[in-house]
């Protein structure tokens, strides 16, 4: 009993805690405004959201130029470049989804500073989520993101769309979390300790054993949800569809990467060893993802259910680099980290068009986008761009992440990569087939029913274009931008 | 210790907890099945933790019971809404998204 | 030498004409005037041409030392000038050739029959034209005897033609374009004609080619005229696979194109390479049989006739035709070694000829149309000179083909001038009787008739006479059967041509109208070539004829001028000693095929009728008038499968046993583009690609029921499919 | 060699002027509609000017080697550079395509296609400009895929927004069919990245061309090679399009605004045989020896195949679109013969087939606009009708069948030459035999061709247009086609032009092919 008394009061790193902090308090800071003037409050909070997700990137550039690689709670917590990036990534799409958010959550019945709060909470998981190596911080880091999300996928308190979106969001959520903290609880018990590297150390070699591949694949299974990998995706089509249109996006960026964030933690340093388990299971779940999700996509005729889908393979994609994790890591890890941060511009993009569009159709058909090239050109071609890249033809941004993936497997080699890259080949065309749809409404097609007034962009959605458009077309002219940022985390994430 | 006995028993009401999600048709009973799962979970958690003489197991026992807590609030506060905006608390009943 | 070193002026002159005229012809020279230029040009080209044949007899007479090939120095010379012909490699062995051929020469001068040095041609070379695998390949000239020959003959055609039509397609249509294309087609040839290489040597082949397709549809408003120029294109393109063929094994085998490489080459070393030159004569002849209207390739050239008579004259009878007859003299070793002309009595050259000229004989018989008859008589004068090739009689040949030229294109042109008057009908049915309304061109008419018949003195009957006489002696062995082909043939022309002579100029006039003398400029080309079709055969006097004369020094100069003994001299060539016997034999074949057809037509004596009674004369003639069924053949075969009737001939669909396997042949044929299009392309592989995609697509569809909205689903989906995995797995791993 | 002082631009500006118009272009309302036009054609013209200058800067003397290099760094992470050049094999297909824009611009100056929009057609006209370019003279395999893809979407437009009725399934499968290809060039690519080792065994982990061609593939086993060149077939004969995945191409053709056919014919093809050329070959000598009977099968199989489906067009267009197939069947044959003579005839082809099918799409177009018909059996006696564009149609037509003296002959005769003899070891009587049918193909030409201009240019002008007064060629039309046909012309009389500038690489090529067999 007298190792559960000696507790010792772990160190506490301010610094590398800050940027987590600062999120936190902006969060209460919103809180506590709004309990002081609420109405009078509405206003100022879409700007004090945005300014504390600016304000977090600060200390994340601070560390980042420190650039040493902190540790706490006996390795539970860790700062590195792998994480910086990440969590700078999760704030810059969380920016762009609070300017998206403005006029929409303003014009809609909505509560409007509970849903900033939830969304900077929901963004403080995530920040932790990429900080985490160990299971409790992990789990409590998903919960963290999850929770609000589950709120948020509701938030539109009238609509039975919405509420039915957040029931299947949560339900499905908490089960999966369910199987995978059993097969932490599994984990767990065959390594004794909770933290990766000491997982990896028990787990990592030795005779295969029944219990560990069952723990494992549940753990794997809980955030294959997470990234709503086929067969787990069931939920994300409709909660996408019943969500508000900003949630959508977010879910489908950050709260994705967040789980691949998790993803890459667990295979990349936890579960290395059983590559046994590992690369078939990707390989099976990033073929059939990619494929289910594309395949059911050539099908929709609702554009938010179509992203929906999209999504999903995008997922697939994502996920395929896992396939060769234990082959060829770096690479894998690079293709991963690359792949999120070119994905979370173009389809925070194109659900950005998507909202202006639909300002002025008030409708999410597809058929509705009839002729846009005609009436409103910019936003026709802004949309062509980030189907492009989500298509992955240069020179938008998404040829690079594409390209990431073969250069994983074909760096791993091997029959099996090299099936799997022919595969990928063949989705892209298949994925190319429905975004071709959208591009035939605006660019081939009549005006939808003769209206052809041309769409007004409100301030804060022109902002989240710009900066999706440019950030697109940046990575698609000079992928050298964001590949930087994928080799600096492939060093620190394997620890070399 | 008898290890194993703790095992079966998370093992049998996690099946239990899984049953229920997947075959209860009320809501509030859905949710009740996945609280049956999660203290499987938190069984097995307590049990690997003593018998490896760690802190850690019970640690993240407690984690989970508070993070349960709050999930089960947040569900109940959906399916409340849904109940006020469909009259039913029904799992069934919510298939206006499909395909 | 100047002349000879410079011949390309000569093409170069109405190169420019043609661009002159279709450039500035509508606007500023007027379409009236057109005429002058290409007239002064083809003038000029034929100045040009006589003095360059002028300088050639010079370089015979006194050669100039470095034009002798005699010893091996020469040889190093000649394969520096050559170097950039072909590969230098070459230029090495190449002058060893020289060795030999100078060699053989001294060997077999004698027995060869002429002293003559063997002059070299005057080879002239320009920039490099291009250049592969870093060879560079030069275009250029070559210029010899048998060079200026076709130079003078297609000079002076091209320019009598020039000044005849200045009247028979006056105030045409598109005189204009008349007149562009006959320069073109001029230039053309004598490119052709003095080509240095066998690429030039395409290159000249498909122009004139095109010159004829585009003449021929002068008047492409009416179909049959695009019909027939068509034809007359592809049935050309068909023989051209021959020789693109035989061209290129002719590289692969020497690696050069250049002309005069290859003939010495091979007559350096007449054994080798027997294969490969059996392959490329027998490719090159399918050419020659297209251009040069041999059997089985030569249907086109009848219905060529729809084009302007004068373009008859000069390209279906003249000049463009004989390019088959030139390229085999021009590339005579090719063929005599490939062939191997010297050592069998009976080669597939000599056949063609012999059968063509017979059949084209035989079928000059069954016409009604004036210019068919003419038409099909050239058919049967072409395969005389294949014949006299295919037999070994290089000079009679040619001595032919030169004399063949003036008297065929003064017959043309009588028949233009006939049809000038005669309201612009060729059909002899509605001629007769025009002897005494048009006595120029009657007697022109005759003149050349006989010529053609090969009367004594005329120039046709010298050429013949050598022929048969090659075709007697022959090489090594004599030629039995192509005598015998010779002879009936002669006697077969003697009689046709009296036939027609009958038919136009005696008995009643049949048309309506009155028929007039054409006016001068018709007529004055018709006393110049009836002139010609006389004294042509002076050319190549045999010395016997000459001695009482004491002008044994003029004997044989086409023999001594053309004959390019330099290549001939390695193949061991032999001149036969002129015979008495043969000529008279000759001379009395050819009076007695017209002696019948006098007592027939004018006595009316003989079996007249008889096709009516004679059950199987009968069949003999409607065999003769459907032309052997050959244009079913291919109209059936070939052009249908090009998709569309290239000749109308609904009408003369005979119940023929030919003709019905024809038939299904040529619906089958037709349909197969169709049908691939039909099934394999839309079909097959364009299906497959579509079905590709629908097979997506419904598979999408039918992957939507999983998403079937109810949470439980999901649920059992999610718990599943975990569930299976973890089987799965912990089973596997 | 790297260049110096303005040398250094000289490609870049040649490449990314026409992308700068364009972007100038979007700045200018639509209403400005002259001011754009004059942009476009003015950036497109000085592109033309700098490419001229470059031919007359280029070193003939060192055709073989590239010149204007330069090499920048682009995408570290992965090694990829920013490496452009010309050499004697880029620079005739560079100028090609810097020509064919401009006259398009000016093609339809005035009327550009419905539903009209002359300055989206205009700025996508551009970018497709700036993508052949880029393809021609980019030296990384990266930079070459990116330019290679850079042409797809506009292309797409061109033919979805402007084209005829079918146009969305057309553009939507010339699209797909294109994105496959180049899916699995792209995995080609990166096995070559990955697998390529320098004479010491080194891996090289390379994307520069120069260094890849040099390797020549040493110390890739034969049977990677073999797969590695299959997908870079797949890229790349997709694209040409050799039979049988050409079914694209009469759709594309056929359904294509004008211009758009014209690029897709003169340029948009050849993007395919070049990568054959440039990289297929050089990088993969074994794969390439192991392939080739395979490609000239296909290669004679196109040629015939190709005809004898132009004999079953009704379409005019599509005719013309069928006969692409049939002539870069002899491109093919040619490139697959392996020897320098063979390929010298394909780049040669290449040019040649782009000027003078561009010119006959040009010639379908202008019929259509007039008659507002392609259907052949409904033209007729064009010759009447419209004299001069009969004349030039008569003269495409002779070209296209291959006569000598005109640029045609010159693709055709030394590549079905160079089957007689194929290179190192290739087995010499396929060859042949694909040199006779190859042979037969020639006749098939003129067979289809003629028909063609007999059907429409002679007889009598039909009925429903005698009434009709009929614009023959225009000015525009004339200043857009007179290039083309000096070209047909000029090449065909001296085709040492391109031969010449061609002929070192190409030898440089083939003989390190031969070194390569004669050495495994």
């Amino acid at each position: 009993m007298d190792v559960l008394l000696a507790f010792t009061r772990p160190s506490l790193d301010w610094h590398a805690l800050a940027p987590e902090l600062t999120l936190l308090a902006f969060g209460t800071l919103i809180t506590i405004v709004d309990i002081i003037w609420d109405e009078r409050s509405k206003q100022a909070m879409p700007t004090l959201a945005g300014m504390g997700l600016l304000a977090t990137l600060v200390p994340i550039l601070t560390l980042a130029v420190d650039g040493t690689e902190r540790s706490m709670f006996g390795g539970a917590y860790v700062v590195d470049d792998f994480s910086l990036v990440l969590k700078a990534l999760f704030l810059i799409s969380g920016y762009v989804v609070v300017l998206m958010s403005v006029d929409y959550i303003r014009d809609g019945d909505y509560y409007e500073n509970e849903y900033y709060t939830l969304m900077l909470t929901s963004l403080l998981g995530m920040v932790m989520m990429s900080s985490s190596r160990d299971l409790i911080s992990v789990f409590v880091a998903l919960e963290l993101l999850s929770i609000p999300a589950y709120m948020l996928a509701a938030w539109r308190k009238g609509g039975p769309r919405s509420n039915e979106a957040g029931l299947k969001y949560y339900l499905m959520g908490v089960f999966a979390s369910a199987v995978m903290l059993y097969g932490m609880s599994l984990v767990y018990g065959l390594a004794g300790a909770t933290s990766f590297d000491a997982i990896a150390q028990e787990l990592g070699s030795g005779p295969s054993n029944p219990v560990a591949v069952l723990g494992i694949l549940f753990v794997l299974i809980g955030f294959a949800f997470k990234v709503s990998a086929v067969p787990f995706h069931t939920w994300a089509p409709d909660t996408y569809e019943g969500a508000p249109t900003p949630v959508t996006a977010f879910l489908a960026v950050a709260s994705k990467t967040a789980g691949m964030v998790a993803l890459i933690q667990l295979v990349f340093v936890a579960f290395l060893g059983r590559e046994d388990v590992i690369q078939p299971f990707f390989w099976v779940i990033s073929a059939l993802t990619m494929t289910v999700g594309n395949l059911i996509a050539l099908r929709q005729t609702n554009i938010v259910r179509l992203l929906a889908y999209s999504g999903i393979a995008q997922g697939g994609f994502m996920l395929v680099p896992f396939a060769v994790a234990a082959d060829a890591p770096a690479r894998a890890i690079e293709a991963v980290v690359i792949y999120l941060a070119i994905y979370a511009f173009m389809n925070l993009g194109a659900f950005t068009v998507v909202l202006a569009v639909a300002r002025k159709t008030r409708s999410g058909e597809i058929d509705s986008y009839g002729g846009l090239f005609r009436y409103a050109p910019g936003l026709a071609v802004a949309m062509t761009v980030f189907l492009a890249a989500l298509a992955g033809i240069p020179p938008a941004g998404g040829w690079f992440a594409k390209f990431g993936l073969f250069r994983a497997l074909l760096d791993a080699g091997g029959g099996w990569a090299a099936g799997l890259a022919v595969v990928v080949a063949v989705n892209t065309v298949i994925a190319f087939a429905y975004y071709a749809r959208v591009l035939t409404q605006m660019w081939f097609q009549p005006v939808a029913d003769g209206d052809d007034r041309p769409i007004v962009v409100t301030g804060a959605l022109g902002a989240a274009l710009t900066v999706t458009l440019l950030a697109t077309m940046a990575f698609g002219v000079l992928p050298g931008l964001v590949g930087h940022f994928g080799e600096v985390s492939v060093l620190s994430a394997l620890g070399g | 210790m008898l290890l194993n006995q703790f095992l079966i028993l998370g093992a049998v009401l996690f099946a239990i907890g899984v049953y229920g999600v997947l075959a209860r048709r009320n809501g509030v009973m859905v949710l009740m099945s996945i609280e049956l799962m999660l203290n499987a979970v938190n069984i097995n958690l307590v049990a690997f933790g003593v018998q490896h003489g760690v802190v850690s197991g019970q640690v993240f026992a407690v984690f989970v019971i508070a993070v349960a807590a709050a999930e089960v609030g947040v569900g109940l506060a959906i399916v409340l809404l849904l109940y006020r905006n469909r009259r039913s608390i029904n799992v069934e009943d919510f298939d206006l998204m499909r395909g | 030498m100047w002349m000879l070193e410079n011949a390309f002026i000569i093409p170069l002159i109405p190169a420019i004409s043609f661009v002159v005229i279709l450039l500035f012809g509508k606007r500023f020279i007027g379409p009236d005037r057109v005429h002058v230029v290409g007239i002064t040009a083809l003038g000029l080209v034929w100045v040009l041409s006589a003095l360059a044949a002028f300088q050639w007899t010079q370089r015979v007479e006194h050669p100039p030392p470095d034009a002798v090939v005699q010893m091996a120095s020469h040889a190093d010379d000649h394969a520096d000038d050559h170097a950039d012909d072909h590969a230098d490699d070459h230029a090495d062995d190449h002058a060893d050739d020289h060795v030999v051929v100078s060699e053989n020469n001294s060997g077999d001068a004698h027995g060869g029959g002429h002293s003559s040095p063997l002059i070299r041609p005057v080879i002239s070379t320009f920039s490099q034209w291009w250049s592969n695998g870093g060879i560079e390949f030069s275009v250029g000239t070559l210029v010899d005897g048998l060079t200026v020959l076709l130079l003078i003959v297609v000079a002076s055609i091209s320019l009598l033609v020039h000044i005849y039509s200045t009247e028979y397609v006056k105030d045409d249509r598109r005189y204009v374009h008349y007149y562009a294309f006959l320069s073109l087609f001029t230039a053309a040839m004598l490119f052709f004609v003095m080509a240095q290489n066998i690429v030039q040597l395409i290159v000249g082949w498909e122009l004139v080619g095109v010159c004829s397709f585009v003449l021929i549809g002068h008047w492409w408003e009416e179909k049959p005229n695009t019909d027939a120029a068509l034809k007359a294109f592809l049935t050309n393109r068909v023989g051209d696979i021959g020789l693109l063929v035989g061209i290129i094994v002719l590289w692969g085998t020497f690696q050069t194109f250049d002309i005069d490489a290859i003939n010495t080459l091979i007559a350096a070393d007449p054994g080798a390479h027997h294969l490969a030159l059996l392959v490329a004569a027998c490719c090159l002849m399918a050419a020659v049989a297209s251009k040069s209207g041999q059997f089985p390739l030569h249907t086109w050239l009848p219905d060529a006739m729809a084009g302007p008579t004068p373009v008859s004259a000069l390209i279906h009878a003249a000049t463009m035709v004989v390019a088959g007859v030139y390229m085999i003299a021009r590339l005579y070793p090719v063929f005599y070694e490939g062939l191997s002309v010297g050592t069998s009595s009976i080669n597939l050259m000599a056949f063609i000829g012999g059968f063509t000229a017979l059949i084209g004989a035989a079928l000059a018989f069954a016409q009604w149309d004036i210019k068919k008859v003419l038409a099909y008589s050239t058919v049967s004068q072409l395969g005389y000179m294949v014949m006299a090739l295919g037999v070994g009689a290089w000079t009679a040949a040619i001595f032919h083909l030169f004399t063949h030229a003036f008297f065929k294109a003064c017959l043309f042109l009588g028949a233009g001038s006939v049809s000038h008057a005669a309201h612009h009908t060729f059909d002899m049915r509605k001629m007769g009787g025009l002897k005494k309304d048009m006595p120029h061109t009657y007697r022109t008419f005759v003149i050349s008739s006989l010529a053609l018949a090969g009367i004594f003195p005329f120039a046709g009957f010298w050429s013949k006479d050598e022929i048969l006489l090659g075709s007697l002696v022959g090489q090594k062995n004599s030629y039995p059967l192509m005598l015998i082909f010779g002879c009936v043939v002669a006697v077969m022309t003697a009689a046709y041509m009296t036939r027609v002579i009958w038919y136009t100029f005696h008995g009643e006039f049949r048309g309506e109208g009155h028929p007039h003398e054409s006016p001068k400029m018709m007529t004055t080309p018709l006393w110049i070539l009836a002139g010609m079709a006389v004294i042509a055969g002076v050319f190549n006097l045999p010395g016997p004829v000459l001695e009482p004369f004491g002008l044994e020094g003029l004997a044989h100069r086409i023999q001594t001028y053309v004959e390019p003994s330099v290549y001939l001299s390695g193949l061991g060539l032999s001149h036969p000693d002129p015979s008495l016997t043969m000529a008279l034999v000759g001379l009395a074949l050819a009076v007695s095929g017209i002696v019948v057809t006098y007592l027939y037509y004018w006595r009316r004596v003989g079996l007249h009728g008889m096709t009516e009674r004679n059950r199987y004369a009968k069949n003999g003639y409607t065999f003769l008038e459907n032309k052997y069924y050959l244009d079913h053949l291919y109209n059936d075969v070939i052009v249908e499968t090009v998709k569309r009737p290239i000749a109308n001939w609904a009408n003369r669909v005979n119940q023929n046993v030919l003709d019905r396997v024809v038939d299904r042949a040529g619906e089958t044929a037709r349909d197969t583009g169709r049908w691939i299009y039909k099934w394999i392309d839309q079909g097959a592989i364009d299906g497959s690609v579509n079905a590709a995609a629908r097979g997506a697509d419904s598979s999408g569809e039918g992957l939507r029921a999983i998403q079937s909205g109810k949470i439980q689903n999901y649920g059992q989906l999610l718990f599943g499919s975990a569930a299976v995995l973890a089987i799965v797995f912990v089973i596997v791993v | 060699m790297e260049a110096t002082g303005f040398d250094t631009w000289v490609l870049s500006l040649a490449v990314f002027l026409p992308l700068v118009g364009a972007l100038v272009i979007m700045m200018i309302p639509k209403a400005y509609e002259a001011e754009l036009k004059l942009v476009a054609l003015g950036s497109s013209l000085v592109a033309l000017i700098v490419g001229v200058y470059s031919a007359f800067q280029f070193d003939y003397g060192a055709a073989g080697d590239l010149q204007f290099v330069v090499d920048k760094g682009w995408i570290d992470v992965i090694n990829s550079r920013y490496i452009v050049g010309l050499d004697g094999l880029s620079l005739p297909l560079l100028l090609l395509s810097l020509v064919v824009v401009p006259l398009c611009l000016i093609y339809s100056w005035n009327h550009v296609p419905e539903p009209g929009n002359t300055k989206a057609f205009f700025i996508l006209l551009l970018i497709l400009s700036t993508g052949m370019n880029g393809t021609f003279v980019a030296q990384d395999m990266i930079l070459f895929f990116v330019f290679f893809e850079v042409v797809l979407l506009p292309m797409y437009f061109l033919i979805g927004v402007w084209g005829g009725e079918e146009r969305r399934y057309a553009s939507l499968k010339f699209f797909l069919y294109t994105l496959f290809g180049s899916a699995l060039m792209i995995i080609s690519f990166l096995a070559l990245f990955f697998l390529s080792k320098d004479s010491s065994g080194e891996l090289l982990h390379t994307f520069d061309m120069r260094v890849l061609s040099d390797v020549a593939g040493v110390g890739i086993i034969k049977n990677t090679q073999v797969w590695i060149f299959a997908g870079l077939f797949m890229g790349f004969g997709i694209k040409v399009p050799m039979f049988p995945f050409h079914t694209w191409l009469p759709d594309a053709h056929t359904q294509a605004p004008t211009v758009g056919s014209v690029i897709l014919a003169a340029v948009l093809l050849k993007l395919g045989t070049y990568g054959f050329v440039r990289i297929a070959i050089p990088f993969l000598p074994e794969g390439a020896v192991s392939w080739a009977p395979w490609i000239g099968l296909l290669a004679v199989i196109g040629i015939i195949y190709g005809a004898l489906a132009c004999l079953a067009q009704t379409d005019m267009k599509r005719l013309i679109a069928f006969s692409s197939v049939a002539h870069m069947g002899f491109v093919m044959l040619g490139i697959a013969t392996l020897t320098d003579f063979g390929i010298n005839a394909a780049v040669f082809g290449m040019v040649a087939h782009g000027l003078i099918t561009g010119m006959l799409f040009f010639l379908a177009g202008s019929v259509k606009e007039r008659f507002h018909t392609l259907e052949i059996s409904r033209l007729g006696g064009l010759l009447k009708s419209v004299p001069r564009m009969g004349w030039i149609l008569g003269f495409a037509t002779m070209a296209s069948l291959g006569l000598p003296g005109l640029a045609g002959f010159w693709g055709e005769f030394p590549a079905i030459l160079s089957a007689y003899n194929p290179g190192a070891g290739l087995p010499e009587e396929t060859f042949r035999t694909y040199m006779v049918i190859a042979a037969v193909g020639t006749v098939l030409a003129a067979g289809y061709l003629l028909w063609l201009y007999q059907r429409t240019a002679f007889g009598e002008p039909p009925e429903e247009f005698a009434g009709h007064e009929i614009e023959d060629v225009n000015r525009l039309e004339w200043i857009a086609w007179t290039p083309f046909l000096v070209g047909i012309v000029l090449f065909g009389i001296w085709p040492n032009l391109i031969f010449n500038v061609t002929d070192d690489v190409v030898s440089g090529i083939t003989a390190s092919v031969e070194a390569i067999v004669a050495g495994g």
